[in-house]
């Protein structure tokens, strides 16, 4: 047994272990969505759930590994390789490839899965495929390799450790244009513009969902080290990423007390996860210090750039998406460059860096918003992206899929609000 | 027949108990309950749900169906006053109106036998 | 106290909001509501669950109850066949009922007062 | 427009189904269907949850409502009491009462014709 | 410190860890088993489950492992040591002995579980105990000697690596005999024998349990090496599980939406255990490839295979139990014969290990259809198997344990199906 | 590579891992406490239970921690230091300090969320948060000082291994105080004292919140070594604690069916809780027997300890938290004295331990009935405990949160029950 068989071991195991946790974020996922929508759309964005990491895992596997990780001739795009077949020496991994695999496979169904709730309740379900398709194809590991495949962002510096900009992000910004070319909810907004609450049908079931989340997040974070070995990184991680959500979640709820007279649940779950996003970019590289601070500011961004989105955008996003993965996302890349102890503008560390990090975002937003428009705009000239009125207001589980999800309970019809 | 009558009771779900006791306490054994959504003088209010406005204005109250022997519907609208009357807004409405017959499934027996 | 009547309409859920508000409008202020299940000339339909058939042959409908003077029965009417008649089966029905009393229970008023 | 009643079953839950294939089969297409809670002879039972008492004295049953000309009455209702009297307590009741009134929404039409 | 200190810990982390994920699945099966029924019985089988689990251990402890593992005398069961004594050392562990006896507790408690789903809404809860009992004393023991403790199975060379057979058949078949023999639900076949949906409760507990499932199979699987050293394999059994799971989602929304008009999303989420059921016996053996071509003939098998069960054989499996667990089991692990790298048909390995499969396959629902007849059927004539009538209707958790699992929601009395 | 850092690594990787699975039982504790008391209220316990993980996490960092573990200079209180800055060399950790802090994180929310549960359904928010902030600055702390920090309670050789005492009754003995000071929910007792049900909402969530528990006790106790490379331990440590929780949830059925008529669903998910709480105070030290044994008393006593809480003491208690937490944290403390292999009464080692144990329960209940009476009476005399009675009536969701819970259900206004 030699040490080299150890090391593989130990950090094979994190790798794994951490993909496992990671992947649990799926049900997080599909407990936060379903929970923050109707119950007469819960079947089907459960669907759509499972069908995000049911094709994701497959393209990826077939095509998109390869585009992100294979080698890079130009920066931008890396070789494609069917079947994430070939050598991928050029990573220089201490884990085998399948470790490596799966582990970035189920970050890839991360990104894609974030995008079913913003355009939860509306959406046709082939229409969603598709983009899901594509997202996992394409967008995802562009990126992916601009930053983590060796590619162009990468070469100028820039720190996105475990994906607030890569996965969040990209998903936000998709989920972001998804919601606004398929238009609000029927009854969202008032005839003069007014926002409309539209309370989901479980707040357990939501909250239920975020605790899943945080839970894989102590994958997401740590995991990407991609060794196990590293134990005073990984223990760091580990510290930084519940401080920023514990933060974040802290400060929505007293904002939200603040502003709305009255401690939000939804968003201060929310809050939670906003935290979350924001640290995943510097999470190695921020001192405890400064992890709080990146939750306090994406816990006070998430709850104004919701309302921002939602109010003046008036982009209809059911349960947050853009608002926690999108722009906190962004906040949190950016704040790298303010609060890295090595390099960060507070640290003494100048302008460079922040620079770099603001850049990153800006290129990744672009690249995402712009073929996530092509993909919609395609799909809504196409096939059509939103169910006809009568099918929304009767509920998507019965008209796309012929179930009731609650088939016991009596569902109230008419809301006791207007 | 003409002595039958169907007294409705719309009124506050917590006052529900206390008022079932009173009636069976003056012999009342039969009624039908549903839960049902009102509006009257009483209005809901709006609260604030993700920072967008939330009102609801249909509040859940509690509606009880007797159908009584005429003669009996004084003595259930006074006890009713007594139990459900809290003097503030949403305490809620008695309708009594006509019943031309009643029939036990069981036993087929119909008129005030069946009740 | 003949001049009271019950109107009790049935029709489709998501008429409710609008007819609530037209209901306003004209100065009916009190009703009760029930969520109901009907079935008429319109009939349900039948789905697929994993591979056996699945059908739905009452559908949600809402109830509306008021009890008004006789005398805005008509406009009642004609207002309710404006909001909810969509043409199509399904738009439900309005059925007008004697009622002999009336108590408001807060207050012990009777009859055109109480409402 | 005498000629026309509502007829009110309350029965059990298991039942309805056979009753309403009973009563589509003479020919009663119409009914509003409404869950509902009723005691009566038939009293709750108490069971034991985690060592404290824990009675349910208001049972669930379904209530249908049908308004029909009333020369349908008797054969409603002794259909009913075919398919719903079992001889035990519960099996509920049977109230009708008088319509002054009805409209179908979708096209207008009133009276007998309206159901 | 010495080298096999460090391949034991390594070994031991990776089976406990596992076996707290395997543990998990039986959260994953509550939520499954409990969604996709009626809310009148939630209590009743959740208590099932907890008891499976709960009298499984204990049962298992005391003498269903020893029966498994004690040295075979015979090649047909093991030389029995109550409570689980005795050194074992003929098994020639990496990890200490009550690290495996957690592992395979979790397992025989998986075989247990399954059946409930397949029995529930109308069994006596008292005689369900009993037949909990059985299985785990010997019914899942003996099976699990044959491939697992050195018995004539694993002499022959039957490879059935983390259980298709041995866990998920056994329990698959358990249920076919249990639901044959009790019959159907009232209300589920017309007069004339048309099979009637009765849909679930909550479609969306239902998909988290099978997303929790999906998870508990990252230890299901990897943790059958018994060994975190094994890199290699670990890594690639991941890949093969992951690749297979969605396979089998992905054919199964297709299939569901050809056939029948719409993508069904109970079915679907059966398709996704289905390729995860399948793929567990060849895990190790298969490429991703061929975990890719046995998820998507899990994928097809578990629909037409639910189908048949249901309108051929008339049997009622409210969770499609026996579909997912007894015949994609089988047909996962006849699968090896065909897909092995090493031995398989597919790959020029010839007929000898597809014949091994096949009759290990056989010899396995021999056992376990005449041993768990036996079982209900000596339940049935005594105590008796099945509720009276009037208590299913009202339902099993008011009338076997005085509660009602929802006694705030308004639940519908009268179905809105017929 | 040196051996120390693969034990360091192989430790790390345990504990963090461990760390995990210790904070999912947030999730546990969030599900149990919102499952058993009723839907009008579940949006406010979620809140409870993600602010206390979120302000223990903080105020545990900022100073809790340091409280615990600094270096002790009277056997009291450890020696404080914001932020969890210092050496803490003086502990010998083989792992990371920030390893450290986060498991240690996770347990001090444990038995802060406790708390929540016996105290719903009545409790002002911000009373609340108040209440949570102390005793996670102090009142835990100080305990675990006394008994892990090298206190008084450690130097008499006070056995506590994973928390029984020092976690779970600190917890318990917090919320027999809360629930009693502020008296019982509306309805709870007839005019002439008799004990009415009011049952929870969902048993379907509260049966899926102790799994988790259950599941997160995985790394509760075996992670308490603090070391990965303790094979056999840990492995001893999975087996007892699972036996404990499967005996503790059979003999509670069995009790509940003998005393009630029918196996009791919500009491038999919190006997399978008492065997955990009960176990986790000798997991290490008692053998697999001792462990059954310990559960099956852990069993027993819950049932009795709820009922005379709940029929003689008059304390509401709408989980049964004080039962599971307080007094059988108690009992399986002091069973440590009896069924300690070495140095237990029934193994030949005399008093001397079993004397020690009590006192340490003893000493533990004094300290925090009395910090926790100081603390819940002066926010009772200042901003007040207790939500006005048409709050309660009405729900706190709706009232201290402006919001429902389960929007498009409809609820029973009306219990059916008395
Ligand atoms: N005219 C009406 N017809 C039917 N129901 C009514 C009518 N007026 C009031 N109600 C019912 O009675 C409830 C209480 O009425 P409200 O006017 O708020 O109280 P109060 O009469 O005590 O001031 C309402 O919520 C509604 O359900
Ligand atoms: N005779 C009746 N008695 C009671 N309710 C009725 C009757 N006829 C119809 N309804 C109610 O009205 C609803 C709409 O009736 P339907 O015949 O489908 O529509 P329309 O009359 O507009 O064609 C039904 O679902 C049922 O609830
Ligand atoms: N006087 C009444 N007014 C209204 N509903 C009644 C009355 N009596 C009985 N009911 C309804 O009928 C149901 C069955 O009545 P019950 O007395 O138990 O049965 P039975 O008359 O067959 O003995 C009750 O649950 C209740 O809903």
């Amino acid at each position: 047994m030699e040490t080299h068989e150890f090391v593989t071991a130990i950090d094979t195991i994190w790798v794994l272990l951490a993909a496992a946790l990671v992947f649990f974020m799926q049900a997080g996922f599909a407990m936060v969505e379903t929970g923050f929508t109707r119950s007469k759309n819960a079947g089907n964005i459960i669907m759509k759930n499972l069908m995000d990491f049911s094709i994701g895992s497959l393209t990826y596997w077939i095509v998109g590994f390869s585009i992100m990780f294979g080698i890079s001739s130009n920066g931008f795009i890396g070789n494609m390789n069917l079947l994430s077949t070939g050598s991928f020496e050029h990573l220089g991994l201490t884990v085998p490839k399948e470790a490596f695999l799966i582990f970035q496979t189920v970050f890839c169904a991360t990104a894609a899965t974030i995008v079913s709730g913003a355009m939860a309740e509306r959406t046709k379900f082939n229409a969603y495929l598709i983009y899901s398709f594509f997202i996992s194809l394409i967008i995802y590991p562009v990126v992916g390799h601009w930053t983590w495949g060796g590619g162009w962002l990468d070469g100028l510096g820039f720190m996105d450790f475990a994906g607030s900009t890569v996965v969040h992000s990209v998903g936000g910004w998709s989920a972001l244009m998804g919601a606004w070319i398929i238009g609000p909810r029927i009854g969202k907004y008032t005839k003069d513009g007014k926002a409309i609450a539209i309370p989901g049908h479980s707040l357990t079931l939501g909250a239920l969902g975020v605790f899943i989340l945080w839970l894989g997040w102590f994958g997401f974070n740590p995991g990407s080290t991609l060794s196990g070995m590293a134990s005073n990184d990984i223990a760091h991680i580990f510290v930084t990423t519940n401080l920023a959500a514990a933060a974040g979640a802290f400060i929505t709820m007293v904002i939200t007390w603040l502003r709305y007279g009255k401690p939000d649940v939804s968003m201060t779950l929310n809050g939670a996860l906003a935290g979350l996003v924001g640290i995943t970019a510097g999470t190695d590289v921020v001192s405890a210090v400064g992890s709080v601070a990146i939750g306090l500011i994406a816990g006070v961004t998430v709850v104004f750039g919701i309302e921002f989105i939602d109010r003046v955008l008036k982009v209809d996003d059911p349960v947050g998406a853009i608002g926690v993965h999108g722009i906190c996302g962004a906040v949190g890349t950016v704040s790298v460059g303010l609060f890295a102890v090595d390099g960060g503008l507070f640290y003494g560390g100048g302008l460079q860096l922040l620079f770099v990090q603001v850049l990153g975002v800006f290129a990744v937003a672009l690249w995402t918003l712009a073929t996530s428009f092509i993909v919609f705009k395609t799909i809504d000239s196409t096939i059509g992206l939103r169910v006809p009125e009568e099918e929304e207001v009767k509920g998507l589980d019965i008209e796309e899929h012929g179930i009731e999800s609650y088939a016991d309970f009596q569902v109230k019809g008419i809301s006791m609000t207007n | 027949m003409s002595d039958l009558v169907k007294i409705e009771i719309i009124t506050r779900q917590k006052k529900f108990e206390e008022l079932k006791e009173a009636l069976n306490s003056i012999g009342v054994a039969g009624m039908t309950v549903t839960q049902v959504l009102g509006c009257g003088l009483q209005k809901g209010k709006t609260e604030i749900y993700r920072g967008a406005s939330y009102s609801i204005d249909l509040l859940p109250k509690v509606k009880i169906d007797m159908v009584v022997p005429d003669s009996s519907t004084d003595e259930i609208i006074s006890i009713t006053k007594k139990v459900c009357a809290t003097g503030t807004i949403g305490d809620g409405k008695i309708f009594v109106s006509p019943v031309a017959k009643v029939i036990r499934i069981r036993t087929g027996e119909e008129g005030p036998d069946a009740l």
